[in-house]
């Protein structure tokens, strides 16, 4: 147990905050609130340029394919000094945080060289074909077709609840290879050229009003068989490392995001006057706070001993679903709290100018009711837990 | 002793689903709700030929003359069809408001146009403090004087009203003022000069929040509906009212909720199999009825005691609305869940219960706001020996 | 909708209180905490002869079978009107509340001539034995034996989870009379002489440290073919008719029994300080208290409303889970509720003299963790209104 | 950084569970808990001889001197194990108000006793009040005039102290006084002449609770361990350490919760197939495993920063007795459950955990009380913006 950073990651960190406190853009906040999803996105892209040009993309990548080669410990620092000092999200977040790591655990060399600096710069942005209308949380149950034709496969189906569908060059796409197999064989792995003919993009609009996601539609889509990541009909064990990343990484950011709304509610709470006191000397908003604070603590610290673990093991293991379990059902909690500490005023959604910052509390509360859903439903990850941690027999 | 609507409660009940599921169904529910203001002329007036408009109050005022049960029992189908617009802050509150506080002539003008569905209404009580506690009221009604430019004996009125509901459409407002430090409510022409509405968007899409201000709006000494005790006691009875009402809706669509997901859970299918065999599926749906159950046991025996003038009615009411508001965002939770990656889709209409459910847990005070209700009534009190362990009185 | 009590109610009431009245015994409350186990129930026996002989056992009994002919609604009064008069609770609760009623239904003439008026009067005291080692929540699954040899059937198994079985005259025993047979089919309901050769009773200790249940052995005795409850082989569905009953009855006495607390606990609340004020005045206990009585007040008023459903349809249905799941889980939160606000003065049992009440709300909270288990786990009446209400197809 | 017991950490703590699983088996532990103080002395001398008894104090005094990390893992162990008696009043309470207030004769007397296994003892803190606010402490330490009967300079106490764990085994009390209108701790003997203790049986029947009254009990003028604030500082040293080894005795029984219900689930058969197979009863024992592991990284955490002296210590205590108070009592509630039956029997262990987990939940401050310890530097204090943006710090 040593909590303290050794030399290489202290040197890391101060590295890294001098590097911000002179490029974090300061027109961010502005950019988040008020322009659209795609002028949002090229901002985006704009500053993952920078940090990369600057080296600090793919912290825990391999020197070779444009990583920095260090540690994942450092990878975890720089995600939260980067949103210590106020900076943007990275554009490509899907290529950097899932599909690059799986790439790669399971490329070949030329995959390496041909994706992963593209990936880390920015230049070609990733979405992920896994979700199918009728195999949701039962991705062993997809039924998007790839069938060898010559030194092609020719893809067919459809996939749903792609994050950044509308934005991506590539998509990592599972399919079924083998039309006689079922369940978790014949899958294979594939890297979609999303300009390929016959590939078809609509947006898909959530609860929230917004179209964050896309679904996408394959129509005899040619690529090529080189495409393949893993081997032929090993799909199934690529996708599992995708999700696993997935489970692992997605709770950092995740975490912080959720403290710095806490952070604010606090101030809030502080400004707000209830019953003649500020709400934040009521012990029942005093209570609710805390309790916040604690399911906090914990996620942050349960991420931590997951890195430290992921470090000695290698590789994420099925106890992500515990992190993923806890951030998304946190969230939901803290969004509820936060509605009932801010009153009223707190439904209020973009435009009002009653609305408390923008509507960002609004925003969140209906958001966070799909953490329990997205990246595998907390049912999913109770049954990887119950079956994968603790050596539960199958469930039905 | 019967604890359940009466043939004829249920009668009501039936043909108000019937009438809805006709003139009020989904796609006209989300074509509404696309709309300014959420309000549909033509349906209003239908509304009206049901004599919902005026359901409870006197024949003598063109109503409908029906006691809080069949009330509770309509609005329950409205609640489960999702109706958008202003038939709580129109006929629960401003008729309710109306109804005790009026003379004859603000009754025959006021509520009568609203029982014939000729006229929308409002109350605008909440202001900065977003309290629901009358004593938060601070709006001043400036006495006018005498023989000067403006009407005898009016008043001024600056300041501003928020989370006013449906005020965009309101041919008159109810507003909540203080004259001389005394409460009083007083009637507001919708066109009045220096009244300003501004929409302030929520989450629930099918009923709109307006800010209201005043700026030195003037208001004929005819248009004071009470002040004192008065104008307090008829406002705490139109919040009862439409907190009753309200709870009903909430009761509505939590059946809707329940029906809708346990419709998806029958047929859609994952690993080879409907989920609703999963226990982790099944198990939330068992949750949803229960939650629901428990809230039309609430709901009734809340509005039979106020039907009764019981004095058992105003907590029963807070224990009706404090179940209700977590179960209805409980049981929204839960309906998302069960459907996963569909639920969360802006087509499904899980999410438009959803918003409506957030906002109805809001109105006339959370349930945080209504368990302190109860704990003066449960603590603060000396109950009798008696009182206190007969549970069932 | 009509909460009157009409004038038939109304002149029940009016007799019942007069009579409770002069009749209640004074020091029930001395042997409820203070005697043993069976001198209390040879006190609840006494009581139980009194208030049959007064004709108030059975209310809702045929008159021809010694029972009051009266209104399932005036049944529900009774229990109201013993709890609020503090009246001890009735000795022979099961042949009272389940099985007399099963006998109503499902016996021979000559059955309900003779059983039922030694049920009312307490004179054979009844149990239950439906639940064994390997058939918990599984009661399909049960393989207590009764082969039919002559006139007699012959018994062999094993019973767990008896009330009052140490007290018991009489059993009304789920047996498995065709061996062949699987799960519902082939069961048959017996009712079991307990003084018959081979029958053993052993306590079995809970959880409380008492010994409230038993276990039941069955070696080789012979029960007359009589004494079948319903057709041979039909055992499941007299066994359901009573579990129904459980289920709607069970429920009216533990929402009064938690009621009573309840205001118990909010008197104490008045007394008690906590940082220099009473602890009633303190926002967070008044929110639990308030929760707590709208809890309660939901167990009632579902209560009341089932009570109605069942005299317009003529018996219990599977609704009765819903009640079930509610004064259980209601029950559970209630006493960690009790325990909170009591502080560490609730920890202790029994015996210290530092306990409030004697113990009772140490010992209230360990005896609730049960309530969620027996008479049907939770997770067995969530299974029933999955299916069977919300027809749901069956889970695995 | 490593987040997690290092190698000599976990070694420290197999070694600690090979140790217990020999000396103090289940069966050990239901034998001790049916005897009137639930201690054994030989079983005592062990842990003496494994070095527990001194584990975090200077080797100067016997100990064995090591951090907080190393007796966070030994504890864990032992809260796995369900070891009963009066580990943390004596070595954990006990020997750390006397490591920080103590001069160096009453060390070298009372520490030295403890850390080789010689002596027991306990605080006396909490009064009628059962406040953990030390400002709550009354009992009054009246000074003796010098040359009379009594001792010079000594003190007379009167009054009385409730939950105090484990009196009835302890050579000498350590008592939590008010001299002068300061705080004060004094050594009392367990058999001082004026001194009763009465066993307060409470739910965990492997720790025992007393009432200990002072009837002109007379302490001499050595036995002032401090007063002022060296007393504050002392007693608030010695809750933080014990409350941290308390959190980690309950992080161990919620292992041994999840061992068991697991193994149960895996071999219980019901409707023809193990119930492990049934989500709702998978998914109890994945939330459990979810609540243990939450409370570990809690548990490490806090006792990292103590062991650093680092000033975010007395808040990640708190988180940490928060969050395991409440995931304690529900896997004892979920372990039960899925056991169902055989869970409510006497004869299971599950029920030994839950009565540990209640009397855990109450010992230090409840959630509630430790929420609110959090809220004072959530809220209270007004954060840097970077300290309050950086998360991980």
């Amino acid at each position: 147990m040593d909590l303290n950073l050794n030399p290489q990651e202290t040197k890391f960190r101060d590295e890294l905050r001098a590097w911000l406190q002179s490029n974090v853009p300061d027109d961010w906040e502005r950019h988040r609130l008020s322009d659209s999803m795609e002028d949002r996105f090229q901002f985006l892209c704009a500053w993952q340029k920078r940090v990369y040009e600057a080296g600090w993309a793919g912290v825990a990548w391999p020197k070779e394919y444009g990583g920095r080669g260090a540690s994942l410990m450092e990878q975890v620092i720089f995600t939260q000094e980067m949103a210590a000092a106020g900076a943007p999200p990275m554009a490509n977040i899907l290529g950097l945080a899932l599909i690059g790591p799986t790439i790669v655990a399971f490329g070949t060399e030329a995959q390496k060289k041909r994706y992963l600096a593209n990936i880390l710069s920015g230049e070609e942005i990733w979405c992920q074909g896994f979700s199918e209308p009728n195999a949701g949380s039962d991705l062993a149950g997809l039924r998007t077709e790839a069938l060898l034709d010559g030194d092609h496969f020719v893809v067919n189906g459809q996939k749903v609840w792609n994050s950044y569908g509308w934005a991506a060059d590539w998509c990592a796409l599972v399919t079924r290879s083998d039309p006689a197999s079922q369940k978790h064989k014949g899958l294979t792995y594939l890297l979609v050229d999303m300009k390929s003919p016959g590939v078809e993009v609509r947006p898909l609009r959530q609860l929230t009003g917004e179209s964050e996601f896309t679904e996408l539609f394959f129509r005899d889509v040619r690529v090529p068989a080189e495409n393949v990541l893993g081997a032929v009909g090993d799909g199934w064990n690529v996708a599992l490392g995708t999700l696993a990343h997935e489970r692992a990484t997605l709770g950092v950011s995740a975490q912080i995001a959720m403290r710095r709304q806490l952070d604010r509610l606090v101030e809030l709470s502080r400004e707000m006057c209830r019953n003649g006191h500020r709400a934040s000397e009521d012990p029942l908003v005093r209570q609710k706070l805390a309790q916040s604070y604690v399911e906090n603590e914990v996620l942050r610290l349960n991420q931590m001993r997951a890195v430290s673990k992921i470090i000695q093991t290698g590789a994420p293991g099925p106890e992500g679903s515990i992190l993923k379990i806890g951030w998304s059902e946190a969230n939901q909690r803290f969004q509820a709290t936060a509605q009932e500490i801010l009153g009223p005023y707190a439904q209020l959604t973009e435009g009002s100018d009653l609305a408390i910052d923008n509507g960002a509390w609004s925003y969140s509360y209906l958001r966070a009711r799909g953490n329990t859903i997205e990246a595998g439903t907390s049912e999913i990850q109770r049954n990887i837990i119950g079956q994968h941690v603790l050596g539960l027999p199958k469930s039905y | 002793m019967h604890f359940g609507l009466s043939e004829t409660q249920q009668a009501i009940k039936n043909s108000a689903r019937q009438f809805l599921a006709a003139e009020c169904p989904m796609p006209q529910v989300r074509r509404l709700m696309e709309t300014e203001t959420a309000f549909d002329t033509a349906l209003w007036s239908k509304f009206a030929e049901q004599g919902w408009t005026g359901i409870i109050f006197p024949e003598k005022y063109d109503g409908f003359g029906l006691g809080m049960v069949e009330m509770a029992a309509a609005l329950e189908e409205m609640g489960r069809a999702l109706v958008p617009g202003p038939f709580i802050s129109t006929v629960l509150l401003a008729g309710t408001l109306l109804d005790h506080a009026g003379n004859e002539e603000q009754k025959r003008k006021y509520l009568s146009a609203i029982c014939r569905g000729e006229a929308r209404s409002t109350l605008a009580l909440l202001e900065q403090s977003a309290s629901w506690d009358l004593d938060a009221v601070q709006l001043e009604g400036k006495g006018l004087p005498k023989g000067g430019s403006l009407p005898d004996g009016g008043y001024q009125l600056n300041g501003e009203k928020l989370f006013v509901s449906d005020a965009g459409i309101a041919d008159f407002l109810l507003v909540a003022a203080r004259i001389e430090g005394e409460l009083a409510v007083l009637i507001v022409p919708g066109n009045a000069p220096g009244l300003e509405k501004m929409a302030t968007p929520g989450m629930d899409l099918t009923r709109r929040l307006y800010r209201v201000s005043f700026t030195n709006v003037v208001a004929s000494p005819e248009s004071l509906l009470g002040r004192g005790e008065r104008a307090r006691q008829a406002l705490e009875a139109a919040l009862e009212v439409s907190c009753l009402g309200l709870v009903a809706e909430m009761v509505g669509g939590l059946q809707s909720l329940v029906d809708l997901t346990v419709a998806y859970a029958k047929t859609r299918k994952q690993f080879g199999r409907p989920i609703g065999t999963f226990q982790a599926v099944q198990h939330q749906c068992a949750d949803m009825l229960a939650l629901l159950e428990g809230s039309r046991s609430a709901l009734y025996y809340a509005a039979w005691t106020l039907s009764e003038n019981d004095p058992a009615a105003r907590t029963a009411i807070s224990v009706a609305k404090a179940y209700a508001s977590e179960a209805y965002r409980d049981a929204g939770n839960k309906s998302i869940q069960v459907q996963g990656g569909m639920g969360f889709t802006w087509e499904n209409d899980a999410h438009l219960y959803y918003r409506r459910a957030k906002a109805s847990e809001i109105a006339f005070g959370d349930a945080t706001y209504h368990r302190e209700r109860i704990a003066q009534s449960l603590i603060d009190r000396q109950p009798s020996k008696r009182e206190a362990s007969l549970a069932a009185d």
